[in-house]
This record gives structure tokens, sequence and C-alpha cells, in this order.
């Protein structure tokens, strides 16, 4: 834990952070709405004090209430892990800039997660289908998602838990997993 | 309530898939629906004199189900455009809906020739997420076994290009040195390619006789098979002539393309999860972080030969300072992690390897990203291949050695 | 590091390469000519299923789930007698038994699977199940409460109200299973077919006397080590 | 149901095919034995007054006929030869050593589905193998294989050789472009732009050669490098024998300039929509092409049926016919003799040894004896056959080292190819010419 990096996160984006910044193990984590993102990250980038010219990850999280775009970044400024939540993206239509102006290698992990999430990365010029044929109309990984497969009209349905084509019926509350984390 | 119809789907109608009609041609020169982005729209229209070349999902060097759609001009390759998903598993649904213990098997065969390596984050992630120390014995093992398994995939990797640049040899004898390694960690792990060997807080089962019999066997000879097979390569001119200067990339393209690993290193950069990030026991060994400065096709060759050697060196420490005591650390048999975010990566053969895990209090794992180096540089195989030949296009690929495996998860 | 002058020579690296190629032409070969030869499997190595007998001869599987639970791929599948006496039934991918095969091709094709393997299982009204569980908040964390009271409601627990319970609140069937079978006080058969099983499981000493006199017979009365 | 119709069907399918074949072989004997009574002069006269016709088409059966075991032979070499340089036992259960592993390759290639894509051109796709095949088999009737075993001596031998066998890139051109297909169309055109390009190189580097030699006829040529080895061509033209092996490599599509056919970029080049015998055309013409560009190596460079020194005139005064009746003796004993003799010393020196294992032995060993003697004494006595030692020798020498390289060098690239072509073969030709040329002006002046 780095707690001078901490310090200096705090000072410099602790008026857009939208929880305060956390730590454990070798990981700082910094929350921010998803519309500053590209600021955000491009000071990140590009400020002498942080640096962090190596995007290590860029994933999409359904948390069951929103949705989120979690960067994690490298930089030699610091021993951690950094871990950028851009959070409070609505889960019925997610939309987000995107960072390729940034990294352009982030296009296809967009493109990933727009294709498991549903996730709109505005700015990202090749926005399509990665995994899943073109012609696919569901997004897998929302919490919403269930598997409209001809295992779930068997007698073996609900023998596995991810191949409901449905929410069960009468609950409404425990349809789909939640996390507050 | 019934949410069968999701919000999120569109309407199919806009989206008429004609596959081979009259009007199209089987030379088609559009993709057979409506382009959907500006770039499918730019990268669908042909130029003058050019034509559409599809390579794969059925094509002999595409180290698996890949398919390019080339746009050729004549063997030039003005453009390129990687179709993915032929190989698509969906690990990470797999994941979500496994316990923490069976996400290793799921995660094994993401990169089939490294395993070892596609376990090893998810296992630190969730060691992270459970605030569990792994026996020191156990770090050593996996560094151990990690290391060989880095030399096996280099091995095929030098075998898998040569064998796109035309040569029929290199791959046999760079499988002959893989697959004693992969007895070996047979004798270890119990299985050849999908090892599912590391636990949570450790790994399954100690050193054995039987791999360390094999193991110092190996290691006496290794170094001279190694260098040997090298010779066949490192010197002859036509295959210098023909990697040298292939698909050059600067540190700052690659930084930007997110690329880490030996195609990093091979442009100058010294970024090396084991040295920038360290885990597990590397900070206390002594090995170097080879680099090289031209970033074309023959130094990421170079580079992951120097690698292998490194690794030989690694291993050496590892065998001399193994120490004694557990293998494993005390953990129950079903794991509930308290409500948390953990991202682990680690420095495997192709690059960096992560895990970001959420758990959300249960058994199984909220979220599970997995990061696949390979994935990310296949998506540069594009911007290093403008305007060079067909030739290289396999070149190109097979210099970034991808997995597709890893790639399409 | 001075360069080595033979290597200026174009075509030098080619003469090696292709010496050394010559060199291994007269090596041995690394190929195991399958066969005859057979490599030798390591003994740690885990790639053959087998079931484990006991020095009797009888298989040591419980059917106790517990293996089922933990494979990830969900590929085992299981049936039999447990320690107590009781008919198992076994659950598993559909494709697995031949006597679902027809039902699977059916399935495929799109039409209704008849399914009279499992009207017995089916034919049961969930909708007990359904208020059993709002009562306990569809949690599965009170699933042996949740057993119980759909004991009380049944008088045993029919497979579609498991399968109910599974669905609704998401745990794994085998889990369920798991559970379900570690308790003696919860059964899964009706209770004629109780009668049935203990009927069974009252054979079972005269087939071990009929067993103990054959192995005397056949000793000769040499030796006790039957 | 008669009584014939029962037998027959009583009978086996090897029976069958005998009661068959009896008959029909009989009325065609009696048929041939009728017709060389009634018109046998008539025939001979003929033959006698073509003499030359009649050869031409001799050599040409024989030679249409000698490719396919020519190609199997490449076949198994490439195979075996390539799995021994990759640490592989490679082919080695059809047959000793897996030498009849490539026979079974042509049966399998029989059989198989004779595919056409539907949208190919039918007629051109399908005479696209024969083209090539054909050239690659035309070029084999000017190749002298020894003293008197020839298929057609001309005077313009070379030149026949690399007009006809310049042919066989049509073929290839033509499967490319027929088989509507993108790899077949750039496999194709890349084999048209090598083998044209090479095409200038390789002759040229034998300009010089037929500077010396004064002839292009390959029987004059050879006749001129008799002698010590040292007489031969490749002493004389280095230069030019590195470029008409560069050249030649390409010229037959081998690795490291297989860019036709290349697999991991272009999949199988021209030949990737063929199946069955057409493309077992295009592989046996290819392996054809290779032992007929091996053959004129030697034959250009290397002495073709010469030996590489003088051979002491021995002459053994062995007439078999002048033995008169004890050579029926000598064929009659002297194989069991033999055998016994031979296997007396197994069979007594290891007690633990069967009879008939010893037996067995000395019979086979009887046979190499034999066979070695006869050969001895057909290479002494013989002129064609020791000249067919030699031209066997060194072309599949040259055979060898084809397929060497193939086990160790990568592939060049095709802009890297075209360029090694005109910027330095060329020139190098081009110089080789000159100097030969201003050589023989000086020497000769």
């Amino acid at each position: 834990m780095d707690r001078a990096f901490r310090a200096r996160l705090e000072s410099r984006f602790g008026d857009v952070a939208t929880e305060p910044i956390r730590q454990r193990h070798d990981e700082t984590e910094l929350r921010i709405p998803a519309a500053a993102a590209p600021d955000v990250l491009r000071a990140l980038h590009d400020e002498p004090e942080f640096r962090f010219l190596m995007l290590s990850d860029l994933a999409g999280v359904d948390t069951g209430e929103q949705m989120q775009v979690v960067y994690h970044l490298w930089s030699e400024t610091t021993s951690d892990w950094l871990r950028v939540v851009a959070e409070g993206i609505a889960r019925d239509e997610p939309r987000t800039p995107s960072i390729t102006f940034l990294w352009k290698g982030a296009e296809w992990m967009e493109r990933e997660a727009y294709d498991m999430f549903w996730i709109v990365f505005e700015g990202n010029r090749d926005l399509r289908r990665i995994y899943m044929p073109p012609d696919y109309t569901s997004f897998p990984l929302r919490k919403d998602f269930f598997l409209p497969d001809d295992a779930a009209r068997s007698p073996g349905g609900g023998v596995r838990p991810m191949e409901r084509s449905h929410a069960p019926q009468g609950t409404s509350a425990g349809a789909i997993r939640r996390v507050k984390a | 309530m019934t949410t069968t119809s999701h919000p999120g789907r569109h309407a199919s109608a806009d989206d008429p898939r004609v596959l081979l009609d009259d009007e199209i041609g089987v030379f088609g020169t559009v993709p057979p629906y409506p382009p959907r982005t500006e770039r499918e729209a730019e990268f669908y229209t042909l130029g003058d004199g050019q034509m559409f070349l599809n390579m794969g999902p059925q094509h002999p060097s595409t180290h698996g189900v890949l398919r390019i759609v080339l746009k050729l001009d004549g063997e030039k390759v003005v453009d390129l455009d990687p179709v993915l998903g032929y190989l698509h598993r969906g690990v990470e649904k797999l994941c979500e809906n496994a316990d923490y213990h069976q996400v290793i098997s799921q995660v094994d065969p993401l990169e089939y020739v490294s395993s070892l390596f596609c376990e090893w984050s998810p296992v630190m992630a969730f060691e992270k997420l459970l605030d569990v120390d792994v026996p020191r014995r156990a770090e050593y093992i996996r560094v151990l076994s990690g290391e060989l398994n880095r030399i096996a995939s280099h091995a095929l990797f030098m075998g898998w290009f040569a064998l796109d640049l035309g040569g029929l040899t290199p791959i046999l004898w760079s499988f002959i040195e893989r697959d004693e390694i992969v007895e070996m960690l047979a004798a270890l792990t119990g299985q050849r390619m999908l090892f599912n060997y590391f636990r949570i807080g450790g790994v399954n089962g100690d050193l054995n006789h039987d791999f360390m019999s094999r193991l110092g066997d190996w290691m006496s000879r290794a170094t001279g098979q190694i260098e040997a097979n090298l010779t066949l390569l490192n010197q002859n001119e036509i295959f210098v002539r023909r990697a040298r200067g292939l698909g050059v990339v600067d540190t700052e393209t690659a930084l930007a393309m997110c690329m880490t690993g030996p195609n990093l290193r091979a442009t100058g950069s010294p970024f090396d999860v084991r040295r920038a990030h360290p885990y597990s026991i590397y900070p206390e060994l002594d090995f170097d972080i080879p680099t090289r400065t031209e970033g074309d096709s023959l130094a990421r060759y170079l580079l992951r030969m120097e690698e292998i050697k490194q690794s030989l060196r690694i291993i050496d420490q590892c065998l001399h300072q193994m120490p004694d005591g557990p293998i494993m650390a005390k953990l129950p048999r079903l794991l509930r992690p308290r409500p948390g975010r953990a991202y682990a990566a680690i420095e495997g053969p192709r690059g960096q390897y992560a895990t970001y895990a959420i758990s959300d209090g249960t058994d199984q794992p909220f979220r599970m990203r997995i990061h696949d180096p390979s994935f990310v540089h296949l998506q540069s195989v594009g911007l290093l291949m403008r305007g060079d030949l067909i030739a290289d296009c396999m070149a190109i690929m097979a210099s970034l050695d991808p997995v597709m495996g890893g790639v399409d998860k | 590091m001075s360069m080595n002058p033979i290597r200026l020579v174009p075509g030098s690296g080619m003469v090696r390469g292709m010496a050394l190629t010559l060199r291994r032409f007269f090596e041995p070969k690394a190929t195991i000519r399958y066969p005859e030869v057979r490599a030798d499997i390591p003994p740690k190595f885990r790639g053959r299923l087998q079931l484990l007998y006991d020095e009797y001869g009888t298989l040591k599987c419980e059917t106790c789930f517990q293996c089922a639970q933990a494979c990830p791929i969900e590929c085992i599948d299981m049936g039999g007698m447990d320690t107590k006496g009781r008919f198992h039934v076994h659950w598993g991918a559909a494709e697995t038994y031949g006597e679902r095969r027809e039902e699977s091709a059916l399935r495929r094709s799109g039409r209704t699977v008849p399914d009279p393997a499992y009207d017995h299982f089916e034919g049961v009204d969930v909708g007990a199940v359904d208020d059993i569980l709002e009562g306990f908040d569809h949690d599965p964390a009170h699933l042996l409460a949740i057993l119980e009271a759909t004991q009380a409601h049944y008088g045993y627990l029919p497979v579609g109200a498991l399968k109910r319970i599974s669905q609704v609140t998401g745990t794994w069937y085998a889990q369920i299973y798991g559970t379900a079978s570690f308790y003696g006080h919860l059964r899964f058969e009706p209770p004629a077919l109780l009668e049935q099983a203990a009927a069974m499981a009252a054979r079972r000493p005269a087939e071990q006397a009929f067993l103990a006199g054959l192995g005397a017979s056949l000793s000769g009365g040499g030796g006790d080590d039957a | 149901m008669t009584a014939v119709s029962r037998a027959w069907g009583r009978l086996t399918l090897p029976g069958r095919i005998v009661f068959t074949l009896v008959p029909l072989l009989a009325v065609l004997g009696a048929g041939l034995v009728a017709l060389i009574v009634l018109f046998g002069g008539t025939a001979a006269d003929l033959i006698l007054a073509n003499l030359g016709f009649v050869r031409f088409l001799a050599a040409a059966t024989i030679i249409l006929v000698i490719t396919i075991p020519i190609a199997f032979l490449n076949i198994y070499l490439e195979m075996k030869v390539i799995a021994l340089m990759n640490l592989r036992v490679g082919p080695d259960r059809v047959g000793p050593w897996g030498s009849l592993l490539s026979v079974v390759h042509g049966l399998k290639v029989l059989i198989k589905e004779d595919f056409t894509p539907t949208a190919a051109d039918p007629i051109v796709f399908t005479w696209a193998p024969v083209v090539t095949y054909a050239a690659a088999v035309m070029t084999l009737l000017v190749l002298p294989f020894a003293p008197g075993l020839y298929g057609q001596d001309f005077n313009i031998g070379l030149l026949y050789f690399f007009a006809v066998g310049g042919m066989g890139v049509v073929g290839l051109l033509m499967g490319g472009w027929s088989s509507f297909n993108k790899y077949s169309l750039l496999g194709g055109l890349r084999s048209a732009a090598q083998i044209v390009s090479y095409e200038i190189p390789l002759t040229l580097s034998v300009v010089g050669l037929l500077i010396l030699a004064g002839t292009m006829s390959l029987n004059q040529i050879v006749q001129q490098q008799s002698g010590w080895f040292t007489d031969w061509f490749v002493f004389r033209q280095p230069l030019g024998f590195v470029i008409f092996f560069i050249a030649a490599t390409a010229e037959a599509n081998r690795t490291p300039f297989d860019l036709t056919e290349a697999d991991s970029e272009i999949v199988a080049g021209f030949a990737t929509e063929y199946s069955g015998m057409r493309f077992g055309f295009f592989f046996f013409a290819e392996y054809v092409n290779v032992f007929i560009l091996s053959a004129l190596a030697a034959v250009l460079f290397l002495g073709g049926w010469n030996a590489p020194f003088p051979f002491p005139a021995l002459s053994i005064p062995l007439y078999p016919g002048s033995l008169g009746i004890p050579l029926l003796f000598l064929i009659a004993l002297v194989p069991i003799i033999g055998t016994l003799a031979l296997a007396a010393p197994f069979y007594l020196a290891r007690s633990s040894m069967r009879w008939w294992v010893a037996l067995i032995i000395g019979f086979v060993l009887f046979n190499v004896v034999a066979g070695g003697l006869t050969f001895a004494w057909a290479y002494v006595s013989f002129d064609w056959v020791a000249g067919l030692v030699w031209f066997m020798a060194k072309t599949f020498g040259f055979v060898f080292v084809f397929v060497w390289m193939r086990g160790t060098l990568p592939r060049v690239r095709i802009d890297q190819l075209m360029g090694f072509a005109w910027k330095w073969l060329l020139p190098a030709a081009l110089l080789n010419l000159f100097v030969t040329a201003a050589a023989v002006v000086i020497v000769g002046s």
C-alpha cells in the first residue's frame, strides 16, 4: 500500500471521486463518475507525478444495479496497481466515453465489454461484436442474462443455474445476483 | 416478473444476413450485412484493384481458429480485419457459475501451451480476496513449474515461428524439448497439458522423485540442446533476412496498443511484471530482464530465446534455495471471501496475464475478468502489418505469439 | 565481441544449418513407436478415470455426490445404493445415458418430449415449494430447514421439488442433493418405495452368509483368509 | 439354375478372376500367334523401315511408365530423409522401412473423390494437371541415362529441354486460374512470376558451358566429360553450376523457393482445390521435376554417366553360353549349395538357432552375394549398366540435396525471391558468360 500515492491522488482527484479512495493489498481504488473518465485518465496518463503509461486491463462490470467500467493502470511512480472504477452507468442504456484516444489498444477490450455488457463506448470507431456472432442479440455477461438454451427446456433444466432461460417466477427480488462491493 | 426479452436486444429486422447472394457474388465487395461502424465501413470498401482474401478459420497457420479478412493489393496487404469468436467458450461466465476451487480448472484451457500461467493469476487474485498467505515452499514450487512452462511455451514459439516462415524442422525439434518438459510437469502435476496444479493457498502435491530425476536429467543437457537448435535459425541468412525489420513497433506505440511481455520488451521498454510489480518470490531471485531495441520480429524471437536462458537460471536458483515446509495454507473447504475486489497480474510467456475478481460474499465469484495478452497482442497485428506481404502476415502474427484459446476465451 | 570471419561469408549460416541437420540425420530418433513401445505413465498421472474397489471387490463409491458437486464441468454422474441401502437416482447430462438418447433427439428437433421416465419425478405440484421458499426468503443458507419443510409437506423429497428449489434459489442440484442425502431423516422415495428398499436391504445379510459359505468351501477349510 | 451357374456361385473371388482370365488370355494369345504368323513378316519389315520412329515410340512409352516409380522413390526419400533429420522415424509401417508408403499414397490418391468446384472452369481445370505432367515427362525424352540409353538425341537437346520444361508453368497457371479460389490464383501467379524469372538465369548459366562444349546435344556434352572427374564441367564452370543449382531449385518449386505452394501462406497454392488423381498428377509432376532437374545438373556439370575416374578395363571372359550343358547343373545346384554353405556357419556357431532360421539367413545371404556378383559382372561387362549406376548415383545425390535443403531452410519471401533472381543471379550469370567467352577467345587465339 502506497500511502503517499494515495495522498497525491486525493489532492488531485479528490473533487471528482465519488467515494473515498480505498487501498487493499497492492491496489489503490479510485471511483469516479463515468463521464469524467477521459479527463481523469488523461491526467493520470500525462501528468508527470502519475505517468500511468500502461493500461493493464479494461473490464466491464454489471453489479446488478449499475454498470461500471474498470481500468487497471500501472506506473513507475507507485508500487500499487491503480484501479479506476468509472461507475454510475445506467443498466438500461449504458453509455460511456471511450478511451481509445489514449490507448488505442483499448479498442478490442471495449469491444469485448460492449459484446458482453452492451456498454456503448462513445468514440470507439469499431464498436462491433467481437466474440459473439454479429446477429446475436443478447449480452451474456449481464446479470439478467439467462441462457435460452435447449438444455433449459429439458428435464435437466434447473440442474445448472446458468441454463435458465428466464428468471424464476415469483422471485423478482432474488432474480439476479447483486454486489455491493 | 418474467424477463424473457432483454431490454438491450436489437431488432433484428435491419440486420439481413444474405450469404452468397447473386448480386454480391462470391467475390463480393461488401460483407453480407450492412456495416455497423465507421471502421467496418471503411474496411469493406474496396479501392482500385484491391480484393479481399478470407484467411481462415480453416487455414494451416492461423494458430487455432482465427479468421482474418485481408484486403489485398496484389500480394500486398493493405488492411486486415481479424474476426474472433470461433473458439469462444464463455470462460468468464462459467467462472461466475463455479465456486472458487472450480475456477482453476475452468481457466486452465485458456492458453493451452502455458496453462500454469492461466491458473496463476486467478489463484493469486483469490488469495488476495481471502487474505491468505501462501507458504514459501509452495511459492518456490510455483515459480519452478511456471518457469519450466515458460520454457516449453517459448520452445514451441520458436517452432511455430519457423514453421510459418516455411522451415519444417525446428518445430519438431522444439516439440522434443517441449515434450520432455511436459512429461516432467505430468510427473509433478498429473497431467500433460491442462495441469490444474495451483490451488488457492498453495499447490496440489509436493515435488516428487519422478519429477526431480527427470528435471535433473533434463537440466544437465538442456542448454546444449537448445543452443544447438538455435544455430539452425539464428545464423540462417534466409531466416534473419525475413524476420529483420518486419513488423517494427516502437515503445510508445506498443504501450498505446497495451502490449506487454516479450513483445513490449523487444521495443526497449524493460516492463516485466516480475520486476515492475513483484509478486511471489521473484524479488529474491537473481535474473535479468532481457530487452532489445529493434522492435521487429527478429528482436521478439531473439528476446524469447534469451528468456529461455534466464528461466533456466531461475530454475537453478529455485532448486538450490527450495525451503522445507507445507505446500498448502490452511483453508476451509468452501471458500466465501468477504465482498471485495482484487486484481492480480503475473508475467507469462506472452505477457501480462491478469485476473480481476469481484466477490459478493458467496462461494462463487461475482465477476471474474480474465485479461489475456494474446487477445491484446492480436489486435496490433493490423497495425504492424500495413503494407507488408501475405507471407509477412503469418510471420508477424507468429512473432506476436498469440494462442487462440486465450484470445477467444 | 569479435565476429567470426567465417560468418561474414554469405550463405555460411545456411551451410552450418545444413551441417546440423545432416548430423541429426544420423542421431538416435525421438519417436516412440507406440503400439510396441509405450511411454511410462508417471505415478501421479490423473488422466485415467476409474472407480476404486475395496479388497472384497465391491465398489467403494458411496454415491455421496461430493465428486459431482466438485466437478467443474458437471460430467460426473452416478446411481446406486448408498450405505443405508437406499436407491439413489442418477442425474447428469442428458446425453450420458442410452435411455435418454431418444429424448435427446426429440429435444434437438424441437418437439415436445413425452418423458415417461420422469413422470414420477415431476408429478408433484411445486406450488407448495414456492410457498415454503417464500417463507425462507429464497435463501439457500436455510437449505436444511427448507428441505425439512418440503418433506413435511410431501412426506418425502420429490425430485421435482428439489429441482424447483435449485431453480429458484440458484443452488446447484448436486449441492441440494448432497445435503438431502447426508441427513438420515430426509428421504427421496415415497414410503411404498421405501419398503421395497428395506426388503432389498434385508436380503443383504442372507447374501453375505451365502458368500461366506462359498468362501469357506472354496478355501477347503485350509485357512480362514476369506 | 444350371450346373454352370451353380459352380460359378461356389467360386471365391480369386477363383472367379482366374476362371475369367485364363480363357481370355488363351484367346488373346492364340490371336497374337495367329497375327504374328499372318502378318509377322510385314510387321517386321515395317519396323525395320521406320526404326527411328519405333524407337521413339518405345522410349516414350517406357519414359511415361518409369516416371511413376521415380516419383514414388522421390516421395519416399522426401518423407524418410526429412523425418530422419527431424529426429523422427518417418514411414516405417508399410513395407520394409516404410518403403511402400509412397505406393500406398499413390493408391490413396487414385481412390479419392475427384472434386471440381462449382464455379470452376471445368475444361481448364481438368487439363491443367495433364499439361504440367506432360511437360515434365516430355523433358525426360532427351536425358541420356547411360550410353545408348536415351529417348532421342537431338542436336538442340538442351534447348528442347528448357522449351518443354517451361511449359509446366502453363499448367500451374491454368490450375491456379480455373480453380475459382483466391489462394489458387495467388499460387498460380506466383509460380508464373517465379518460374519465368528463374528461366532466365537458368538458361544463361549454361550458355557458358555451351560455349565450352560447342554443342547442345546432351549426349555429346556427356561424352566430352569422360575421363577423370576433373574433366567435369563443374570444375570449369563453378559459378555457372551454383547459379544453375539455385535456379533449378526455384524451377522445381523446392524449398527455399517453394512459394507456389507455401502452406503457411496460401494453403496449397494452385493445388488448393485439387483432389484425387488430378492432385496426384501435380504431385507426381513436382517430384518428376525434381528428378529431371537433378538429372540435368548431373548431365551438364557432373559428367552424366561417366565414372569419376577411368575404370581400368577389366575383361572378364565370362560368357555363360560357352559353358554348354554344365550351365544347367550350375543353375540347379549353386543356389542350394550356396544357401547351405552360408547357412552352416550360423547353425553351427549358435546352438540356439533353429535350422530353418539358419536356412532363411543363408538364403538371404546367398541372394545378396549372388546379386552382388551378378551386378559386378554386369557392371564390368556392359557399358550401360555402369553408366546407369553412376548417372543414378549422381542424380539421387542431387535429389538428396534438394530434400536436405527442404529439411533445413525456411522459405524466402516473394519480393526477396524476385529480387534475388534479377539483382544477383542474372548479373552473375551474365558475368559467368562474359568471363567464359573472354577466356575462350584468349585461349583460342
